[in-house]
């Protein structure tokens, strides 16, 4: 007897769980409040990513077109992966003597880990961390960028 | 409609498969390359042949279906008339069911219903 | 039919049928239409992005909005290979092999820095497939370390337009890209 | 490779699984010899993911290097980060700030509620079951917008940097982080009703897949896998680090040594990580988040291994330096090999089906194992 | 267990072993030819009952090779580090420790592929991570791999 | 169904029959065998039928005649694979010329 | 010829061809599916004479038990990619010529013999007829061979556990 | 009211009377194929997108949404694209068996078709095995999953085959038992007559528990038989990648798709039918103003509308459980399901004699 009482319960035991698992995605089913997607390109517009996201790396630029990068390469030495080229070149400053500037801030982003240790290491904060991260493209030469602008200058001031 | 619906249908499910295969080998660009034709088999080369032998476990158990379904196509004819037929029909189909239920018992006891 | 640069205008909105509802457009762009939006993943994650990858399936992102929640195991059935991590020497054969046992059409993704370029493991490093396009030829790249998971949409948004316009690979090269 | 013959025995059937395939985790290469659906050796073939890390570090400063380490067990990369910022502050001997030792904690217990729950929501897709993942990821996508918070990123965040950590804490992180954990625990029910206590799951896990405290021992298990078996292992007490030693927490442990048993130490385990959060969210102590390093890092002469728990068990990384700014070997322990090298051992005699649930049991992070 | 103890009974097994104790654990340095007996013994000792084998890997060091073990014991709690010295940088080998921890079996064999150290009878001394006809030791200080590796 | 004589149906269920002995005497494998003695009932089920049908239309006795051979050309069928398989495990091959010393 | 007449031997044709291809494919597995076609086929004349009840019978013990068993069989004991070998050109010529000669003769005979129509009236065939003749137990009635049929099912399970696991516990 | 049947039985008239009647039976089958044809891809079309709902409901998500409205026309796209998807054959195949076995498959589920019963006198044939003829000719569909596992020459795909054959017989007796509980109360295998004899009353409202447990089991015999999860094990995807349909690409594994959500459909259909009254209204009893009301809404919305709950019912099994084991599986058919439903069967006659239902 023990055999069939054994045989019965897990049966009964059996249909129980499976009906408890049912009942809860069938209350999911049924209340579409507990639906928590987003919708991505329609949200574009209100998305607000937190302020600490690490997008890509940018340089910041003020009204004048002035950046404030030294061309010290310090960010390119601390980068694990050789994402940033330094180009420099020699300025002439008002007095004539010849002084090392940026030419060029070669950025790969395709390299680029986001890990954040160029912006810790330069000392002029030149550089900082972006939001964007709609990065995708056909080809990926597209994805090397130049970081100052055209015609930029190195901001007064910033040794 | 009588059974020349079952033509129809035959004709359907040919029309149906054979035209969306026909489309589909017209639409559909095509390309070949040597690896193409290879058997999948995630991402690496088939190790031997895929047909080979195969330690089919469940063989007992289509054994014992196809005697189960013997006894199902039995049941059909009497499961039709049983409600006219009275007790005797009971009777006589408690006795086939007890039969078979010994082999179904014996299996069970022999194992023959467990894995191999 | 000119194509756009990925960024504007969006990619995401243009979702009407063709024709506006009535299937009035050439056959040739029903066909893209449909394989624009049926564009079906093959399930191909080798590293920390395929974490992504998942975020993207799971219900936050939910990519099967747009239809590309079938994500299939084969790639008899798949249409496009999302690259998801690194791939090193070993990986490159499988790799291909997959990507060639792909029926027609098929696209490919590259999904962050590993897979475009290489990534963290550019330099030093003597396993690494610096790029998955040395192996299979990519449509759509997507940088980042792990993109997010709304980067990887639009990456597949991207690649919809690319699909949509009915050029094939060859034809957006960077000079029509600028353009 | 070998041109081997696909029969080894009369209907004996060779087979891969991998690298390319669903339950597989990653690009694991198992190939399996089955006789009918029963598994009769299954031999793990590596590398196809390995990406040469050590050798890497080798060439990467004493800043740089840890930001590889996040991408081999990316579920853990907070921990894996630990433990290498633990190694280099070993060989400084630096002493690193209450706040920052009290933040570290936390975001490891939080990255460890987030790989559990990935976990949790495999697992049950590795048995048939793709609900459950959508539901886990409901509460990992929370985890997420706490770490990118603060750290700025959403799984491989490279926040512990020597000294400490990368940035303070995000004025929101207590509110989030406490709305969170009363949230999750109330998803635990739901978790049990779902899966744990479903008749299929539980059929399909337990009895499958064992193995004995002795084996696990001596195969090396750590983690949950040695933990089921009754082994403790949990490196938090066997070891403490950071200030576990002053938390009060027990360590999940199990005998059976079956997948069933797995999964209730993780299951338990989330549960500690939850009281972990509770005694700490609260306390936070003021102060500094990172203590004053030079720029170059210099280690001295010497050997230096730290280890630390993972969520998949003990993670060691091991430092030869020979004074210079680089590593000059770098060794990182990863629990993943070792508990991977049991596959073949526990898996015998299983069917197929029970290959895929013990592989989801054991919680493989195949970059981990390759590096 | 304390080191002392631990060195002594060492010692018993191994005269010719060097102990140095200024990191976190005793570690022992011993030749490789005398590695297996050890190994036995702090396996089997009663009183040493290593049976934990969390860390097995192995340094160049230009001059010649190491063999590192890390082992710890479940039921005293107390660790130890071996390191094995292998001269010959040709042909460095060293008895396998497979049948005494069995999770030595997939360390040896990555340690074989990264580094060229051959364990005598292991029973399946493959490369493991990379493809079977790859040339060289990539964790060799002296590796070069011009078409892979690109030096920064 | 009556434009065709019964004739027709005996001559194909004799063709059918005459497959099944080809197959039966020109094959060596035991389960194409066994699948010409499949063909060889059938033949005879047919049979069964077209009598029943043409030559005592108001019984059922052939109709209940073929049910019961297609129940035992199923319990058949079961032995004979069951035996099959036995054999197979003995001798690794079902080749009925290589099984004639058919011993159990 | 009318068009219930043309599907009368359309199928005749299709049962014989498919049998033919059955017994002579080298495909042991082309070969199962034949003698499916052939099954099913026939199942197709019985339906066509409206002995619906056995074609249905004929489909689901047949092309559901029979057929599933030896495919499986087939998976079990053969290289089912392999192509049989090709049977002795002698035992082929013998088997044909004797299965021809047979075929010619009874042809033969059966054109000569004359049949004669039944004349009662048809019965119904349907369901409930079918049934209580299988249940009576009067005169015209089955009832002892179904059960006994019942026996014969036991026997056959019976033998077949018996012989199927009998390697499980002597070898292997 | 204008019902299907009276639409179909005057164009019928109109046909008859405007044509010879050769023409007018040519006329009315290639009528008849049309609309199973629409009827057949419609079928497919909708139960996909019914599936990714139902599914993203349940997981919190929204599901397609974007392509149409409100995501429609996301399952035309897909079987647009797969049309259009190049078809490859792998070259080691049996490409005849190959080709073949999609036919096989798509041919049978449209055969069982043929009896059901869509609305109040509309139904393509009124076969009188019509439950037998379910049966014989599902049967089939068996070997059409066996052919393709076996002539893809891939091992994941001969490993799924085996397991689906073995599921499938098993299942098809727990199945067919559960059938005949219904087929003993009516006393004919016809489903005109079973729809019928439920003017009062559906079998599981009138049946007592031994049709209760008969329905539960059928459900779960039909959604083994269907290769639904948890019982997905021929195509399970963490285990065996595709399964049986591994290696097909394009429309040929179009057809296997379309055809398992046909066969969902028709087995709830047939499920509907035996148990749930197939097009018959919910009467109670003797609530005539009741019984009045739901006379009022169309049969074939009735039918419809059990159908889909059925199959909703099957859909919910797939999203909320997991799969079970392959010996598992064969277990809970030969130590539960078989020896349930054959005393059930007992217990069902003996109601059924002793005239205690309804
Ligand atoms: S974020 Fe990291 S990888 Fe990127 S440029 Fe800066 S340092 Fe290099
Ligand atoms: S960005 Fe900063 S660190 Fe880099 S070169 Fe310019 S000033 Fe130096
Ligand atoms: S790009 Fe970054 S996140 Fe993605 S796989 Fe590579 S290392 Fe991992």
């Amino acid at each position: 007897m023990s055999f069939l009482t054994n045989y019965f319960s897990t049966i009964y035991t059996s249909v129980r769980s499976l009906l408890k698992g049912m009942w809860k995605t069938g209350y999911y089913f049924t209340h579409h409040k507990e639906i928590i997607t987003q919708n991505y390109p329609e949200n574009r517009d209100s998305l607000n990513l937190p302020e600490r996201f690490r997008g890509e790396v940018v340089m910041t630029h003020n009204e004048e077109n002035e950046h404030r990068c030294t061309g010290c390469t310090a960010c390119e030495l601390a980068c694990p992966n050789g994402t940033i080229k330094i180009v420099t070149k020699f300025d002439i400053t008002p007095e004539g003597k010849k002084k090392k500037a940026l030419d060029t801030f070669v950025y790969h982003l395709e390299l680029c880990t986001m890990c954040n240790l160029c912006v810790e290491a330069c000392p002029t904060g030149a550089i900082k961390m972006d939001q964007a991260f709609e990065h995708s493209v056909y080809d990926r030469r597209l994805l090397t960028k130049k970081l100052n602008r055209p015609d930029s200058k190195l901001m007064e001031g910033v040794e | 409609m009588g059974a020349g619906s079952l033509i129809v249908l035959i004709i359907c499910g040919i029309a149906f498969a054979g035209g969306g295969i026909f489309l589909s080998q017209v639409l559909a660009k095509t390309s070949t390359n040597p690896q193409k034709g290879e058997a999948y088999e995630c991402g690496v080369p088939t190790r031997g042949r895929s047909w080979i032998q195969f330690n089919v476990g469940y063989y007992l158990f289509a054994i014992l279906f196809l005697i189960f379904d013997v006894e199902l196509v039995f049941l059909y004819p009497w499961a039709v008339v049983v409600k006219d037929a009275g007790w005797m029909a009971f009777a006589e189909i408690v006795v086939f069911l007890f039969i078979l239920f010994l082999g179904f018992l014996y299996a069970h006891k022999k194992g023959a219903l467990k894995w191999m | 039919m000119d194509v756009k640069k990925p960024m504007d205008p969006f990619p995401g909105q243009v979702h009407e049928t063709p024709g506006g509802g009535i299937l009035t457009g050439t056959l040739d762009d029903v066909i893209n239409w449909a394989r624009s939006n049926s564009l079906w993943p093959l399930v191909f994650g080798t590293s920390c992005c395929a974490i992504e990858m998942m975020s993207t399936a799971s219900a936050k992102y939910d990519w099967s909005r747009f239809g590309f929640e079938v994500a299939r195991a084969t790639p008899r059935q798949a249409d496009v290979i999302i690259i998801a991590g690194t791939i090193v020497n070993k990986m490159a054969p499988v790799l291909k092999r997959l990507y060639d046992q792909m029926p027609e059409p098929r696209y490919v993704i590259a999904m962050g820095a590993c897979a475009t370029s290489g990534g963290p493991f550019f330099y030093n490093t003597y396993s690494v497939v610096k790029g998955a396009d040395h192996v299979i030829p990519v449509d759509v790249y997507i940088a980042g370390c792990p993109p997010r998971p709304e980067a990887l949409l639009h990456a597949l948004l991207t690649l919809q337009v690319k699909v949509k316009s009915g050029a094939p690979r060859e034809k957006i090269t960077i000079g029509e890209i600028s353009k | 490779m070998l041109e081997e013959i696909g029969t080894t025995e009369q209907g004996d059937l060779v087979i891969n699984v991998g690298p390319q395939h669903p339950s597989t985790h990653g690009v694991l290469h198992l190939v399996i010899t089955l006789n009918g659906e029963t598994i009769k050796k299954v031999e793990p073939h590596l590398g196809y993911i390995h990406r040469s890390i050590e050798k890497m570090c080798e060439s990467l400063t004493y800043r740089q290097f840890i930001y590889s380490t996040s991408r081999m067990d990316y579920l853990s990369a907070h921990m894996n980060n630990h433990a290498c910022a633990m190694a280099v502050e070993q060989g400084l001997g630096l002493e690193i700030p209450a706040r920052a030792r009290v933040i570290r904690i936390l975001m490891s217990e939080l990255t460890r509620l987030a790989s559990h729950q990935l976990w949790w929501g495999a697992m049950a897709m590795d048995v048939g079951a793709i609900t459950p993942f959508f539901h886990a990821f409901r509460e990992r996508e929370m985890i997420n917008d706490i770490m990118e918070e603060t750290c700025g990123a959403r799984l491989t965040m490279n926040y512990m940097v020597p000294g400490g950590v990368m940035f303070d804490l995000h004025p929101n992180f207590q509110v989030k982080t406490k709305d969170f954990v009363r949230f999750f625990r109330s998803k635990f029910d739901e978790y049990d009703e779902l899966v744990t206590n479903n008749i299929i799951f539980q059929e399909r896990m337990k009895n499958v897949g064992r193995i004995s405290a002795e084996d696990a021992v001596s195969f090396g298990c750590s983690g949950p896998v040695a933990r089921a078996s009754g082994v403790s292992s949990d490196i938090r007490k066997l070891a403490p680090y950071e200030g576990y030693d002053q938390l009060n927490f027990t360590e999940a442990l199990e005998t059976a040594g079956d997948n069933y048993a797995r999964y209730l130490v993780r299951m338990q385990e989330m549960r500690t990580s939850l009281s972990i959060i509770d005694q700490l969210i609260d306390n936070i102590p003021e102060g500094d988040f990172q203590a004053k390093t030079k720029a170059v890092l210099k280690l001295p002469k010497g050997e230096y291994y730290s280890r630390v728990e993972t969520a998949r068990g003990d993670f060691g990384v091991y430092i030869v330096s020979e004074g210079g700014t680089t590593p000059y070997r770098i060794k990182f322990r990863s629990p993943g090999f070792s508990n991977l090298s049991a596959l073949d051992h526990i898996a015998r005699g299983c069917k197929i089906g029970d290959l895929v649930a013990i592989m989801g049991s054991l919680d493989l992070v195949i970059p981990d194992i390759d590096r | 267990m304390t080191n002392e103890e631990i060195k002594a009974v060492i010692s018993e097994y191994s005269p010719e072993a060097t102990f140095d104790e200024t990191g976190t654990w005793l570690n022992v340095m011993i030749q490789a030819t005398d590695w297996l007996p050890l190994a036995e013994a702090l396996r089997n000792h009663s009183a040493l009952d290593f049976d934990y084998l969390f860390c097995l890997t192995g340094v160049d060091w230009k001059t010649h090779l190491s063999v590192v073990y890390h082992l710890t014991s479940k039921k005293y709690g107390h660790s130890l580090v071996v390191k094995a010295k292998l001269d010959d940088r040709n042909d460095p080998v060293i008895e396998t420790v497979c049948g005494i921890w069995r999770t030595a079996e997939f360390h040896e064999r990555e340690v074989y592929d990264l580094l060229g150290v051959r364990f005598r009878n292991h029973p399946d001394l493959r490369r493991l991570f990379l493809t079977d006809d790859w040339k060289g030791f990539p964790l060799r200080k002296d590796y070069e791999d011009p078409i892979n590796m690109i030096k920064l | 169904m009556n434009e065709v004589p019964l004739n027709h149906f005996l001559i194909v269920s004799t063709a059918l029959f005459f497959i099944g002995v080809f197959g039966f005497l020109s094959r060596r494998n035991l389960v194409t065998i066994l699948m010409s003695v499949e063909l060889i009932l059938n033949s005879v089920n047919i049979n069964f039928i077209a009598f029943n049908e043409y030559l005592w239309p108001g019984k059922m006795d052939g109709l209940y005649f073929t049910l019961f051979i297609i129940a035992i050309a199923a319990a058949e069928a079961a032995v004979a694979i069951a035996i099959i398989i036995h054999l197979y495990r003995h001798y690794r091959s079902i080749d009925a010329e290589d099984t004639d010393t058919l011993r159990f | 010829m009318s068009v219930s007449a043309m599907f009368f031997y359309g199928l005749s044709a299709a049962v014989l061809i498919s049998a033919l291809l059955a017994v002579t494919s080298r495909n042991i597995f082309r070969s199962a599916i034949f003698l499916l076609f052939s099954l099913v086929s026939i199942a197709g004349i019985y339906f066509w004479m409206d002995y619906q009840f056995i074609a249905a019978v004929q489909t689901i013990v047949y092309v559901g038990g029979i057929v599933v068993l030896i495919i499986f069989s087939i998976f079990l004991t053969q290289q089912a990619g392999v192509d049989l070998p090709t049977p002795l050109r002698g035992r082929l010529f013998f088997a044909a010529l004797a299965s021809l000669c047979g075929f010619l003769l009874v042809t033969l005979q059966l054109l000569a013999h004359p049949f004669r129509k039944g004349a009662e009236p048809a019965m119904s065939k349907d369901m409930k007829a079918i049934g209580s003749g299988l249940l009576s137990t009067v005169e015209n009635g089955y009832a002892l061979p179904f059960e006994l049929m019942s026996i014969l099912l036991l026997a056959a399970m019976v033998g077949c556990i018996v012989i199927a696991l009998k390697p499980n516990t002597v070898t292997e | 009211m204008l019902s299907i049947a009276e639409i179909a039985n005057s164009l019928q008239q109109w046909l008859m009377a405007t044509f010879s009647p050769g023409w007018a039976t040519l006329i009315e089958f290639v009528l008849v194929g049309t609309l199973v044809l629409s009827f057949f891809a419609f079928l497919g079309l909708v139960l996909v997108f019914m599936e990714r709902k139902v599914s993203a409901y349940m997981q919190l998500r929204v599901g397609p949404n974007r392509v149409g409205f409100r995501g429609t026309a996301q399952t035309l796209a897909d079987t647009i694209k797969l049309v259009v998807k190049e078809g490859l054959t792998p070259d080691g195949a049996d490409k005849f068996l190959f080709n073949f076995a999609p036919f096989l498959v798509l041919i049978t589920s449209m055969l069982l078709m043929a009896p059901i019963a869509f609305a109040k006198d509309f139904q393509i044939w009124d076969i009188n095995i019509g439950v037998l003829y379910i049966s014989a000719v599902s049967s089939i569909s068996v070997i059409g999953v066996l052919m393709a596992g076996w002539s893809s020459n891939n091992k994941y795909s001969l490993l799924g085959a085996m397991r689906s054959g073995a599921q499938i017989v098993s299942y098809e007796l727990s199945a067919g038992l559960a059938i005949m509980s219904v087929v003993i109360l009516v006393g004919s295998l016809s489903l005109n007559d079973i729809i019928a004899s439920q003017q009062n009353g559906w079998w599981i409202f009138k049946g007592h528990i031994p049709v209760i447990i008969s329905f539960v089991i059928y459900i779960i015999a039909v959604t083994a038989e269907t290769n639904r999860a948890p019982f997905d094990l021929a195509e399970a995807e963490s285990e065996l990648t595709a399964g049986f349909h591994t290696e097909y690409s394009g429309m040929k594994f179009a057809l296997f798709f379309l055809a398992e959500y046909v066969n969902i459909f028709i087995v709830c259909a047939i499920g509907a039918t035996l148990f749930l009254g197939g097009w018959m209204p919910l009467h109670i009893g003797s609530w005539e103003g009741f019984n009045h009301i739901m006379d009022f809404i169309p049969s074939s919305v009735w039918f419809m509308g059990k159908t889909f709950f059925l199959i909703f019912v099957i859909m919910w099994f797939r999203w909320t459980f997991p799969r079970l084991r392959i010996d598992q599986l064969l277990n809970l058919e030969w130590k539960y399901l078989l020896p349930i439903s054959l005393f059930n069967l007992l217990l069902v006659t003996f109601i059924a004699l002793m005239g205690w239902h309804f």
